[in-house]
């Protein structure tokens, strides 16, 4: 059975897990959105806020991407279904790919919230000429994103205190993302005066980061899932 | 408020239709509520000297905003209401979703307008002003609370629950109305206690205030009547299911 | 003398689903009941509904003299569960689950020790964590626990599931004991030789209901 | 014809410990092995080694004819492996369940259907979400998703453990069937009456070796 | 048994449990600080920095503190031994106060951590007679939260899709918390030429609030986490 048959069928079932939980549409929208709402509260003042708008989307991205690696994992091992999945001979590299779609679909739809939370909280605004980035940047982050996220989940999932491992082990590695898609969305939102072509450097880091996981997942995660 | 009996056998409850003569009444005269405020929110008070026609929002903003304070209220009241043994009853849960669920959906409205009236009068539809904020808080503390009425379990359960989440919530009622004291504010402070507005101003204010509490009040009514409908049927579901239940041993 | 448990068409519902049918049971003071029936029949539903974890939806279900449809409370540190899961916490070692559990009722030192001696748990085992147990070594730790609480009625869940012979026959001893020392059992097993041995009296469950 | 399993002085180790110390064990095609031995012998270590979830730390094990002490990864989906936990999805209905793990073998439709029908899950359960179901049935669930991966080598941790009467019967007569069939089957168990029943041979581990 | 007696017990579990895994002092802690980097970055910019200090510091502790209280629940209802307790007959006024002071305890902890890194890293530093307003607003503070935490902590326990139910609960109500303690630390750190007389009312809020969820909890968590 080929990698990418398995990939689907993982990415249909953790979607369908989705669907009937209601857990991202439900509960960690609304959680993205309080982070907004908090980090604007933390640091009211109108100046900094629009200023460093971008930078906030990337940080609520990055916190309730946590939860939801969080979760994506927590199902798998609460009644050892990893186990089971290792032994049912699934491509430890389909596991990963299909864990890192169904990861990449909830976080686009989380971002898009996000974005708007953005535009309309912090008044921030694209430059038309910045849309393409936007959206390249977007892409690209996410991808690269939920590589790292399934690759570091899959590896905290077997640990014990999973919940506490996988923040520290993701966001160290998540920093360039943040900073690359940081300066990606100044340069599309026209911040700090930023014009879109400063951008497209830092999408092309995005890529390279994301293939880089894409890649190493991809092959190394049965070692790293396997006890 | 009149109390519906708490469903036991659930098809009369099922049948009853949630209009009373009264609930008519009361709705006929939302509809009149409206159209006066419509007619002196819209044509008859003057236009605002600083905010032009703009200050017509304050004739919705402001009576959805007092709304959905007096609906989390409420919702407070009736929740000790249920948590105290002498009155308890799950009309009163019933009354605290229905009334919350109003509540959420004014202030909804609250901040639309606001932000709305932001655009215009601040020129931005968001800021980081306490009262904004704290409204904002409140907001979603009360989806919170609609989250947790749905967490499953039985009807006591869901009414234990959410009554102490509702007697912590309705705390925070007071830090909104209080924030553009405690903190540097831009939104309006006090204006219409302070009497600032002029007659006609004012008076479609309270066109609007009444029309909104007749509004309330209906869905309110009609709202817990519902609510009460959903439960004779979980029970009325239940003999069904009981039914079949039995049946397997027969079967085995 | 009034029974120790008496259920009298209780209705209990889990997701909507009535998991209790209308069960009408009688337990006296000292027995060892037995409760017998397919998958689904319920057991576990009635044993959590004794043990107030279950709310009684209809009818009138009374436990150790408490009213449990109007307080689930009142009863609970009267009485001891088993469930299907054991109630561990993994990073503790054996010893220290036992004590804990043991501490909550006002246990001794010797109290505990004797518990773990009783499931055979003495001895090296008794410093490992629970998450470095086999299965049937964590299910003797929460038997451990369970006699450490010294309940006046103790409800199993399928206690030997997972046993080896020595710890079912440590478990058989225990209960055995508890009953001659005036608790009540009751066991909710599918091992019908093994259990019903143990047993002074055999009800069945189906359906949510107790049939007689 | 060389067996299926064939383990010389096999060691693994969990945490430090030495899980199995030495485990010499032959299975021939088409048997169906049953292991005893009290808690905490090794018997679940020793279906994960064969199931390529335990690494081999000294020792030669072939399972299937791969040498799984230097590639466990090769049997993996050549074996089915039911452990003491489920494995199941809690929010996914128990048709999704079996669905999802017979695709992971491109098993067809009817065969998903087929192996509901196995364990008795065909009607109303079939849609019910597993965090719904009892002990017992998630452990049918489990059966049947194991019945729905058509392995060559079955690996059975206390199958009997939950299962009432009729899912008792229904599991023998599914291993007996796939033995007949050419399959190779290893059951874990305390209930020695009737895994003892069901076995082609019998070997007891005790310690982490298999005595004989 | 009294409730005290219980709230100790469970109180000197829980830091056993801690103790054992060690996940506060090893994975927690750094991940605190790593959201104060984190934050260092996406804002790279120290005079924004320096200003908004304290609000970063209590937004990191809030963060912490999602995960802590997750573990703090996840490690009861892991192998059920919530339902155990209850059967136990263990007063649920015990559990929560025996709960919440553990979690105040490990909270206390990365706190000071927290204050550390940010006096570090932000070059914030606390004016000499700031220093008693300090440590009254990290006192209150911290046991308002701990009782917040627990209080939705168990209510979400029982609930499926916790890990993310959780914060939707826990961060509008702790936003007082966060602005009052913000506002306290500013006017310790003198941050903004505010002078420490000014944050006393906060502490005083702070107070307020850590007894309502004190009594609340103490009352109502029964009811709250029987399922
Ligand atoms: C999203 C933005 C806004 C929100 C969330 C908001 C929210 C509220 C709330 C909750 C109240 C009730 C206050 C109380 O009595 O406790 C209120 C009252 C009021 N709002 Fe707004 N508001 C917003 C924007 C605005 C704007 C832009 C204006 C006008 C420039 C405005 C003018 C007023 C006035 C005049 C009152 C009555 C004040 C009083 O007499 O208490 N609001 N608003
Ligand atoms: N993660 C672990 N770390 C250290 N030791 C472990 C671990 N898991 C199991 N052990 C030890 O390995 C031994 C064998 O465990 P195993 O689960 O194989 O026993 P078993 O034969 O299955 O027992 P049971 O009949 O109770 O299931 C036990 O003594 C146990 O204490
Ligand atoms: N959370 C739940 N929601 C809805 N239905 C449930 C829930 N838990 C159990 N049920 C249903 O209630 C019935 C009784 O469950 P229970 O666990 O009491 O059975 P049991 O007799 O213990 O079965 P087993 O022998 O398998 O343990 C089952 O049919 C099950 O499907
Ligand atoms: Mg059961
Ligand atoms: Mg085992």
């Amino acid at each position: 059975m080929s990698t990418w048959r398995i990939a689907r069928l993982i990415a249909a079932k953790d979607l369908r897990i989705e669907l009937r939980s209601r857990i991202v549409t439900n509960q960690v929208l609304p959680f993205a959105a309080l982070v907004m709402v908090m980090f604007a509260f933390a640091l009211d003042n109108d100046a900094v806020l629009t200023r460093v708008a971008p930078g906030l989307v990337w940080l609520a991205t990055m916190f309730s991407m946590l939860v939801l690696v969080q979760r994506a994992f927590a199902v798998e091992s609460a009644d050892g279904a990893l186990d089971a999945l290792q032994v049912a001979g699934v491509r430890p590299g389909g596991i990963f790919l299909g864990k890192s779609l169904a990861l990449a679909i909830e976080l686009a739809v989380l971002e898009i919230v996000l974005l708007i939370a953005a535009v309309v909280l912090y008044q921030a605004d694209v430059a038309g000429s910045g849309v393409l980035l936007l959206v390249a940047t977007f892409v690209a982050a996410t991808t690269g994103l939920a590589f790292v996220g399934t690759l570091y989940g899959g590896l905290a999932a077997g640990a014990k205190g999973r919940e506490t491992l996988l923040p520290l082990l993701m966001l160290p590695v998540v920093a360039p993302v943040l900073i690359g898609a940081t300066r990606a969305t100044e340069a599309a939102f026209g911040t700090n005066g930023a014009t879109s072509s400063e951008g497209w450097p830092w999408v092309g880091l995005l890529v390279l980061f994301a293939a880089l996981f894409g890649l190493g997942g991809t092959l190394a995660f049965g070692s790293l899932i396997d006890e | 408020m009149t109390p519906t009996p708490t469903p036991s056998p659930g098809r009369t409850a099922v049948a009853r239709p949630t209009g009373t003569r009264f609930t008519r009444v009361l709705g006929a005269a939302v509809l009149l509520g409206m159209a006066w405020l419509v007619l002196f929110g819209l044509f008859l008070s003057p236009n605002d000297e600083k905010q032009k026609a703009g200050v017509r929002i304050l004739y919705i903003h402001v009576p959805t905003a007092w709304l959905a304070y007096l609906a989390f209220i409420v919702t407070g009241v009736s929740s000790a209401a249920y948590l105290f043994k002498r009155t308890r009853s799950l009309t009163w849960d019933r009354i605290a979703g229905a009334s919350a669920e109003i509540g959420v959906l004014f202030m909804g409205i609250t901040l639309v307008t606001g932000s709305l009236w932001g655009r215009i009068s601040w020129g931005i539809f968001w800021t980081w002003d306490s009262r904004l904020t704290t409204t904002a808080f409140l907001f979603v503390t009360y989806i919170g609370y609609l989250a947790v009425r749905n967490l499953g379990g039985t009807h006591q359960q869901r009414a234990r629950r959410s009554a102490i989440i509702a007697l912590l919530a309705v705390l925070e009622v007071p830090l909104v109305h209080f924030s553009v004291k405690w903190w540097r504010p831009l939104h309006q402070q006090e204006s219409v206690a302070e009497g600032k507005l002029s007659g006609l101003m004012l008076f479609s204010l309270f066109v609007g205030l009444i029309a909104f509490t007749l509004l309330y009040v209906w869905l309110l009514l009609h709202r817990q009547r519902v609510m009460a409908m959903e439960d004779a049927l979980d029970d009325q579901g239940l003999d069904v299911a009981l039914a079949e239940r039995r049946a397997e041993g027969a079967q085995v | 003398m009034e029974p120790v448990v008496h259920l009298a068409g209780v209705v209990a519902v889990l997701g909507g689903f009535p998991v209790l049918a209308g069960a009408d049971l009688r337990v006296e003071r000292g027995e060892i009941l037995l409760l017998r029936g397919p998958n689904g029949a319920g057991k576990t539903s009635l044993l959590r509904l004794c043990a107030g974890l279950l709310p009684v939806e209809r009818g009138e279900a009374m436990v150790l003299g408490c009213d449990i449809a109007v307080d689930r409370t009142a009863v609970r540190n009267r009485v001891g569960l088993l469930g299907h899961a054991n109630g561990l916490y993994a990073d503790l070692s054996v010893a220290d689950n036992v004590a804990f559990w043991g501490a909550t009722v006002g246990a001794t030192a010797e109290e505990v020790a004797a518990s773990l001696e009783r499931m055979g748990l003495a001895g090296r085992l008794a410093s490992v964590p629970v998450s470095r147990l086999s299965a049937g070594q964590r299910r003797r730790t929460a038997l451990a626990c369970l006699v450490a609480r010294r309940a006046e009625l103790w409800l199993l869940d399928e206690p030997h599931a997972g046993l080896d012979a020595a710890g079912r026959d440590d478990l058989d001893a225990t209960l055995r004991d508890a009953a001659a020392a005036g608790a009540t059992v009751m066991v909710a097993s599918h091992e019908l030789e093994r259990a019903g041995a143990l047993a002074t009296r055999v009800v069945e469950i189906v359906g949510g209901q107790v049939r007689t």
